[in-house]
């Protein structure tokens, strides 16, 4: 087999500077409105008393989420030894790297006292899920670097399976982690579910994967790079494979909800009375998110378009957002049960009614700003680093491979 | 001198006798900043409420009202704080939540512990 | 085949542990009095060498900036450690580019600067003794000049101007360099570096004219002295005779009939290279470079075409208009001067040209980049042009193209060992461990695409290869002209029907 | 049920109060209660006191909200100073508020305060990631907020919405209750008073006005008025289920 | 005015005038010496508008570097960055009325002491643990990564663990600045900050801190690539053509 050869990008081109520029526009918009959040307080958004936790963490915790599912690819590679991935797993710890500082940077930039990071930084409580994830965070930063660093150097290959092995484990157990921020608030009907952590697993798998391939699709097409069918084939068929389990978790997680008499509440309220929620659950991600892509990716002929299934990967990306939306946002809405057997008809505080929430432009900005981040990082670092192969040809990508 | 200083305002009264301030001088100068992070965890998380580098007593004895009896807020140069901190470009968030005046009520926040006129009256009164 | 050890190649680069002292004895022939004399420099040692040294030291940071800059400005960062050749190649800790500079610098430090005045061991300077002067004539004779090391300095502190001021220095004080003197001599006097008089170039050239008629059936002229040509050719002398140098010229020849324009070379200008670089002497380099504009004002020619050859390019590219300019003289829609892949290159562009790429089918290709042409000039409008317009060549006239790994091509390119006056056969170890990272990369690539052969753009780097690619196992003539490609492929539009022509081939 | 594990809680403490309570006998009356209660200012509050109240919900008056307008003058946040002017009601924060609930089966109809309970196993400090959020050796929950990021964890895992988020720029606090923008608060249980002996606002103003519905004691204290008030009465926890032992009960619910 | 205030006012004069003469020199012989020819390395910019993005290049993100060794590059950017941010920090000592973004930069530079710590540890363990670079290591060598250390620490130190008065500090700056000697803190690690300090700018303009501005002069890295198109010709080599 011939090894693969990595190659930097060009990165002259009208249309690389053109996206470069478009992703420092948004990112200058983001830091723009971030001011606005920050110079005015939070009241400018939509976030409240009751909806503590507002779109800025929804795309915050879908990157956290998907990079550690960006991670996949090179796991793959590395932990179960399937060769023809191999050539993919630097653009993959890339992509989880990126991703997790584009998540971060929205969620410190949301905090109400940003400038007090350091603190965040030097006291820990040990009790704390999220002091944890700071911890599994930061670790993961330096353990796909290293990772990355055993790839890239060619006297250093021989360790990066271990460190490949170390970095696999790590991020399970940072999923876990970023899963169990909600696991563990027993107040909340919605979020208080032990299969909350897996079912992150499995999400991030998704998310991180249709992320991957997008960006896998457009660098190779952007720099005329040849990506063979077959290699794309099956990172395609591994993203059926995790949209389908991510439907299957979330049946599994309605399902048992329903089952708890406590939980009918929220259940009812998620799946038929929500209004909003309830359309977002049904049609944005079990129809848009979850069906049309599988429909996308399995069909006997468009899952042999490469337009078709980016449409998958974008749908699956878009249902992501909503799922979380729907968990985390109506998650809050859903009314605080304090009295049980009792009904609030009263309350200075709007105890017992739905809590409402409207995304400020401030916030989406915000959230797309990290996602920028992520992806200038990204087209960044390709051009001054070798993590593209010259060719995914599935001549060159697979010993095995027939034509 | 003829290089530019700080204007500090004089205290309106003395701590002690030795030295003015609570500590000497020279050490206030230096690590008044240390004091107060100290003084606060202490008195935040161990519910210590001694007046010595209380922060609120800083603020009630060196925060004094200029001629026609109007305070300086931190954000004007005239303040006791900012007539260094501005000197020296340190920035301090206290006073986004502190008061940057003395309250025009002496609630136990006169200087003397042992004097505190407030101390015991409060025991539980209706039950 | 010699009383030395060919390194190894390896999988990937790795970069060897210090052995000092190791290529100490490497020393190239002084030159003999009267070579010396030819020069304007003293036929041996002088006297007072150690104040004369540094007059001329003193003199050289008055008139090069650059010396004088980077003697101040390295910080023993150490980035360039590891990016020379030689070092590679020999793990002499005094062929890493810093070390090499400060064989000038302790001197300067001694004599020229306060720390190194009254704190020698601090700064680590040192007394001009012998010994200093004999690790001169060793080390300073095994740099090429490739540049390589100025591309990773953060300063760009270029070891090849230290060693040019090092040798001019030297030659001042009476200890040149027999093999780049003598040859100066020459090219001065007779017009080339091999001393080939005009009849016998002419010989040469009549010779060349009936291979290719027999070869092709075409009358493919090869032009010298000829008045009133368009065309001005200047092309290392190896591309006369020896291989695969003279399959290059055939290829100019045959594009520029292709091209129809007129041609020819001079006898009085008939050498491309001008070694006068080598030893870092403005006045020499300058006497060579007017040999070409007088030339070229004597045929009354109207552009000027300089062959296959690197460091040849790097003079005639960046130097030439400031030694010999301004060329008002010649036509002024055309660069001065130009390479003779630009000029073929053009006609690609234009569609002008048309191969028969399937010729070149039994060789697959690699290009090694000549580092003067990489490092130290430039081919057509662009930035990045010496890169891409060989390629392009070599892609216009070959199915099969390889390049090889990234740190060993473009501006990252390695010497290929025998660059910067050092392709003398006295110097045959420092060749070829110097040839070492260039043939681990072209190892590389033989191994995993089926390389075969490898193009250069120059007549050293070609020498070189022929004599170092078998020490390591390849053949020596892997090595091949990307004129000789285009040769090869070439269809002469002029050229006899299919039939004649294989006639010819059977015949042949 | 409720009342057992408050009880087994208790028991560790139960030595000392017996101790102090025989020593006190022995004194007089006056000088017990200050020996007892008054701590001195610069000694740290101690475990030996579990601070509590107990909210009489069939004595809390409809209508009324001294306890809500008290705590609001005490602390300065609401309406009293109009500092929180661009927050919009969902986002204004609400130490202490009022809330009538009704009976889905009998359809009884109550109103109450309800603040931060103050629980012994508190899930905004175990979810605080920098330690911001922390339940003093009393039992007294508070929100350091110098080192209170603004995360609102806490919040999401308060089961009584019981902290409010600021969201904006505050002027003119009041110099016991410094609040500022960007960090988390709730009831302090008027630490600043308890720590001078005093009883929080909203307690004396609900006596004040003669409601009498709120009791503040050491609930560790047998001979306490709230001790003695729960043990003869009873009081629950809000949503006991999960298990937070708080601080604060009600009776009547 | 205290003996100590005298001293240091002397030493800081001193200093500042060789810093000043020595640099102005140097910067002088450096652009009064020809470059008699087009030397810039690969991959040369064909214009100055090049020429210039190069040099920001080089300067800010030390790409060379960057191309050469990793290691090398991430200690000595953050080194840099971290003393970039430390010195303009430093401005408020120096000024009555302090630039807002001085103001801005006030929190961040001190963290950067880390970073340019942090950064000077690691050339110094690479200066000692790669052989390459301990064999071209002079003692000097060594003893700037010291230097500067030591300074960090000490700054650190009165930054994190025992403060100085910063007014005062700042008031004998400002005296200087208008020649009139104030009084200065008396504490030791101030003042061997301080010492250091003014030992810094002595070296500076006779050791390889040169490369600061010698940086800038690089016939390799500031010249545009154009020498067909251009006749460039130094001085002494146009005496050649007479
Ligand atoms: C009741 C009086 C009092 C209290 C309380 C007090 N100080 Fe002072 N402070 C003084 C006096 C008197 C001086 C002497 C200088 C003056 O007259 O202003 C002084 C001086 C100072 C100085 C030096 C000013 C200068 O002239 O350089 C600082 C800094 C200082 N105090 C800070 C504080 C801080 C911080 C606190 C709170 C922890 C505090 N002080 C509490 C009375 C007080
Ligand atoms: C976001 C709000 C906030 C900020 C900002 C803040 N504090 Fe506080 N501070 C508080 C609160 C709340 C208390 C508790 C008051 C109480 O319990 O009496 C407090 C108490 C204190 C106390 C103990 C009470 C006293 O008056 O002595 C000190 C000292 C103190 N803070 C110092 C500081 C200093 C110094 C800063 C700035 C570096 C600061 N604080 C910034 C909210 C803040
Ligand atoms: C004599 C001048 C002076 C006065 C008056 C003064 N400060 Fe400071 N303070 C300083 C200096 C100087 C520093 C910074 C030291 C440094 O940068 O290391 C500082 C630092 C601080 C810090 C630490 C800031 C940080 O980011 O590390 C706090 C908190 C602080 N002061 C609070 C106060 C308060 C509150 C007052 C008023 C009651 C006050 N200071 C009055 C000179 C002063
Ligand atoms: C234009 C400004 C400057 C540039 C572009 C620059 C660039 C560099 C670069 C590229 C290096 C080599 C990499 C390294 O070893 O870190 C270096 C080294 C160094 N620089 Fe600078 N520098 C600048 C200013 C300064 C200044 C002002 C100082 C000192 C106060 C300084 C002190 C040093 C030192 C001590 C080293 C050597 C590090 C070692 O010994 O390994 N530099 N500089
Ligand atoms: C005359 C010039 C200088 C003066 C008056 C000076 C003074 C000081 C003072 C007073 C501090 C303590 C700051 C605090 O407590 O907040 C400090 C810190 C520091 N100094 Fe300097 N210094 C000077 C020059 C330098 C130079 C040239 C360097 C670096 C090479 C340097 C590096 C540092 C560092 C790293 C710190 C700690 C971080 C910080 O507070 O910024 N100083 N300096
Ligand atoms: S110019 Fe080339 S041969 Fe000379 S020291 Fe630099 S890398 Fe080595
Ligand atoms: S890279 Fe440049 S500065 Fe660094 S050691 Fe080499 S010559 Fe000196
Ligand atoms: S003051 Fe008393 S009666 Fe009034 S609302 Fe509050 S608790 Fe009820
Ligand atoms: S009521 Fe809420 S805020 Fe108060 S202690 Fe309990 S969990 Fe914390
Ligand atoms: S908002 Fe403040 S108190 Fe609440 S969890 Fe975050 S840091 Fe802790
Ligand atoms: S105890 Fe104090 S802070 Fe808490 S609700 Fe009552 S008055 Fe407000």
């Amino acid at each position: 087999m011939k090894k693969a050869q990595f190659m930097e990008i060009e990165g002259r081109s009208f249309g690389y500077l053109a996206l470069l520029g478009i992703l420092g526009a948004i990112i200058l918009v983001a830091l723009g409105a971030w001011y606005v959040m920050e110079h005015h307080g939070h009241y400018v958004t939509g976030m409240n008393n009751a909806i503590v936790w507002g779109t800025p963490h929804i795309f915050a915790i879908f990157l956290i989420v998907a990079a550690s599912g960006a991670l996949n690819v090179a796991s793959i590679s590395s932990v179960f030894n399937k060769t023809a991935y191999k050539p993919l797993a630097r653009l993959s710890g890339l992509l989880a790297i990126a991703l997790l500082a584009g998540g971060l940077m929205i969620l410190v930039l949301d905090l109400g006292r940003p400038d007090r990071l350091i603190v965040a930084m030097t006291y820990y409580n040990f009790k704390s899920i999220f002091a944890w994830n700071i911890i599994l965070y930061n670790g993961f930063f330096v353990i796909v670097a290293v990772y990355l660093w055993m790839m890239m150097q060619q006297s250093m290959n021989k360790y990066s399976k271990p460190v490949g092995i170390a970095a696999f484990l790590w991020r399970l157990i940072l999923t876990t982690g970023t899963g169990s921020i909600f696991g563990f608030l027993v107040a909340r009907d919605a979020f208080d579910a032990a299969i909350m952590a897996p079912m992150f697993i499995i999400m991030s798998f998704s998310f991180g994967l249709a992320i991957f391939l997008l960006v896998l699709m457009a660098s190779y097409r952007w720099t005329g790079r040849p990506l063979g069918d077959a290699l794309f084939q099956r990172l395609k068929n591994l993203l059926g494979v995790f949209v389908a389990a991510v439907l299957y978790f979330v049946l599994a997680y309605h399902l048992t909800n329903l089952y708890a008499t406590e939980h009918h509440g929220i259940e009812a309220f998620i799946l038929r009375d929500g209004g909003i929620y309830t359309q977002l659950f049904w049609i944005g991600q079990i129809v848009l998110g979850s069906l049309l892509p599988l429909l996308l990716f399995y069909h006997p002929s468009w899952g042999k378009k490469r337009s078709l299934v980016g449409l998958g990967a974008v749908l699956v990306i878009i249902g992501g957002l909503i799922q979380l939306y729907v968990l985390i946002i109506g998650g809050q809405a859903y009314p605080l049960e304090i009295f049980p057997g009792k009904e609030v008809i009263e309350s200075s505080f709007f105890d017992g009614q739905v809590a409402q929430y409207t995304p400020s432009m401030w916030e989406v900005l915000l959230g797309l700003g990290g996602m920028a981040v992520a992806l200038i990082m990204v087209a960044l670092a390709v051009k001054i680093l070798r993590f593209l192969p010259t060719s995914l040809a599935d001549e060159d990508v697979d010993p095995h491979h027939s034509a | 001198g003829d290089a530019p200083a700080p204007e500090i305002p004089k205290a309106k009264e003395k701590a002690t006798e030795e030295y003015g301030c609570v500590a000497p001088v020279e050490y206030m100068r230096k690590n008044h900043m240390d004091e107060l992070m100290h003084k606060r965890d202490d008195t935040l998380r161990e519910g210590i409420r001694t007046d010595k580098f209380s922060l609120a007593e800083c603020i009630n004895c060196h925060v004094t009202p200029d001629e026609d009896g109007q305070f300086a807020s931190f954000g004007e140069d005239e303040h006791f704080c900012s007539t260094c901190h501005n000197y020296a470009s340190v920035s301090v968030d206290c006073f986004s939540c502190h008061r940057d005046t003395p309250e025009d009520t002496d609630y136990r926040h006169s200087f003397n512990v042992g004097n505190n006129p407030h101390h015991g009256k409060m025991a539980l009164k209706g039950n | 085949m010699a009383d030395f050890e060919t390194p190894e190649l390896r999988e990937y680069p790795i970069i060897p542990k210090l052995k000092e002292g190791v290529m100490e004895h490497s020393k190239p022939y002084v030159a003999k009095v009267q070579f010396q004399e030819a020069l304007g420099f003293p036929g041996e040692l002088v006297d007072n060498w150690e104040e004369k040294a540094l007059e001329k030291l003193d003199d050289l940071r008055g008139r090069y900036r650059s010396l004088q800059v980077y003697l101040d400005s390295c910080v023993k960062c150490g980035a360039c450690t590891d990016k020379c050749h030689y070092y590679l190649g020999t793990s002499d800790p005094k062929n890493m580019p810093v070390a090499r500079q400060d064989l000038l610098r302790q001197v300067y430090r001694r004599y020229r600067t306060f720390a190194g005045k009254y704190f020698p061991k601090l700064v680590g300077a040192k007394d001009l003794t012998k010994d200093v002067l004999d690790d001169w004539y060793s080390y300073f004779h095994q740099c090429s000049q490739c540049r390589r090391c100025s591309v990773y300095c953060p300063y760009g502190i270029d070891t090849a101007e230290i060693s040019m001021a090092a040798r001019e220095i030297m030659d001042t004080i009476g200890v040149g360099q027999k093999y780049c003197n003598e040859i100066i001599g020459k090219a001065a006097t007779v017009g080339n570096n091999l001393g080939l008089p005009e009849p016998a170039l002419a010989d040469t050239l009549e010779g060349l004219e009936e291979e290719v008629e027999e070869d092709t059936g075409v009358p493919v002229k090869f032009p010298l002295d000829q008045k009133g040509a368009e065309i001005l050719l200047v092309t290392p002398s190896a591309d006369f005779f020896a291989e695969p140098h003279v399959d290059g010229l055939i290829g100019y020849a045959k594009v520029f009939h292709e091209a129809g324009v007129s041609w020819t070379m001079s006898s009085y200008a008939s050498e491309a290279a001008n070694f006068g670089m080598f030893i870092g002497s403005y006045e020499n380099m300058r006497n060579l470079s007017l040999r070409i504009r007088k030339a070229a004002e004597d045929l009354g020619v109207k552009r000027i075409v300089f062959g296959e050859c690197g460091h040849a390019w790097r003079v005639a590219y960046s130097f030439l208009n400031t030694l010999a300019g301004p060329f008002d003289f010649l036509d002024p829609n055309y660069p001065v001067p130009q390479h003779i892949c630009e000029f073929t290159y053009d006609l690609i562009q234009k569609d002008k040209l048309k191969f028969d790429k399937s010729e070149n089918d039994h060789m697959t290709l690699t290009f090694h980049d000549s580092c003067n042409v990489a490092r130290a000039s430039r081919m057509g409008d662009k930035a990045g042009g010496q890169f891409d317009i060989p390629r392009a060549i070599i892609r216009a006239a070959c199915n099969n193209f390889v390049d090889m790994p990234a740190d060993a091509i473009g501006e990252a390119t390695f010497c290929c060992g025998g660059g910067g006056g050092l392709l003398t056969d006295d110097l045959m170890e420092l060749r070829v461990k110097g040839a070492q990272p260039r043939m681990e990369a072209y190892k590389r690539v033989v191994e995993d695409n089926g390389v075969t052969n490898v193009a250069a753009i120059c007549a050293i780097c070609k020498s070189q290869f022929t004599k170092v690619l078998p020490y390591y196992g390849f053949g020596m003539t892997d090595i091949v002209s990307v004129h000789q490609l285009v040769s090869e492929a070439l269809i002469l539009s002029d050229a006899p029907s299919d039939d004649t022509e294989s006639n010819a081939e059977a015949e042949a | 049920m409720t009342n057992k594990t408050y009880n087994a809680d208790l028991s560790r403490r139960h030595f000392f109060s017996k101790a102090a309570a025989a020593a006190g006998m022995a004194i007089a009356p006056g000088v017990f209660l200050r020996q007892v209660h008054a701590r001195p200012a610069e000694q740290a509050a101690t475990s030996e006191k579990r601070w509590g109240i107990l909210i009489d919900t069939d004595k809390c008056a409809k209508g009324c909200d001294s306890c809500v307008t008290a705590c609001m003058n005490e602390n300065g946040w609401g309406e009293i100073n109009n500092s929180e002017e661009h927050s919009n009601p969902h986002q204004k924060a609400q130490w202490i508020r009022k809330v009538t609930v009704k009976d889905k089966q009998t359809g009884h109809v109550q109103s109450l305060p309800l603040m931060c309970q103050h629980c012994e196993n508190p899930p905004c400090v175990d979810v605080c990631p920098t330690g911001a959020s922390m339940k003093r050796a009393d039992g007294i929950v508070l929100v350091d907020k110098h080192t209170c990021i603004g995360c609102r964890y806490c919040m999401m895992a308060c089961p009584y919405k019981a902290r409010s988020f600021i969201h904006e720029d505050l002027e003119d606090q009041k110099v016991v209750a410094p609040r500022g923008k960007g960090t988390v608060e709730s009831c302090t249980m008027c630490v600043h008073r308890v720590d001078e002996d005093g009883t929080p606002a909203c307690v004396e103003a609900c006596n004040a006005d003669n409601h009498n519905a709120m009791y503040f004691g050491d609930l560790k204290d047998p001979n306490s008025e709230i001790s003695r008030q729960l043990k003869q009465y009873g009081g629950e926890q809000l949503r006991a289920d999960l298990g937070l032992n708080t601080g604060v009960r009600y009776r009547g619910l | 005015m205290s003996a100590l205030s005298v001293t240091y006012a002397i030493l800081f004069y001193a200093a500042t005038l060789l810093l000043v003469v020595g640099l102005v020199r140097k910067i002088a012989l450096y652009a009064r010496t020809p470059a008699p020819l087009k030397i810039p390395t690969t991959p040369a910019p064909v214009n100055r508008t090049g020429v210039v993005l190069r040099m920001v290049q080089e300067v800010v993100l030390f790409t060379s570097l960057f191309k050469a060794t990793k290691w090398t590059w991430l200690f000595g950017w953050l080194f840099h960055l971290g003393l970039l941010l430390v010195l303009l920090r430093h401005l408020r000592y120096f000024q009555a009325e302090t630039w807002f973004w001085v103001d801005l930069i006030q929190p961040f530079g001190k963290y950067a002491s880390y970073a340019m710590v942090v950064g000077l540890l690691g050339l110094f363990a690479r200066r000692i643990f790669v052989d390459r670079v301990r064999y071209i290591s002079a003692p000097s060598d060594y003893l700037m990564l010291l230097l500067l250390i030591v300074i960090g620490i000490s700054g650190m130190l009165m930054t994190f663990v025992t403060h100085t008065d910063i007014v005062m500090v700042k008031g004998f700056f400002l005296g200087l600045l208008r020649f009139s000697i104030e009084p200065l803190p008396s504490d030791l690690l101030l003042l061997t900050h301080l010492t250091l300090v003014a030992l810094l700018m002595i070296i500076f303009p006779i050791s390889k801190l040169l490369h600061a501005p010698g940086v800038f002069f690089s016939p390799s890295r500031n010249q545009v690539d154009n020498p067909r198109e251009k006749r460039h010709l130094a001085p002494w080599a146009a005496d050649l053509e007479k």
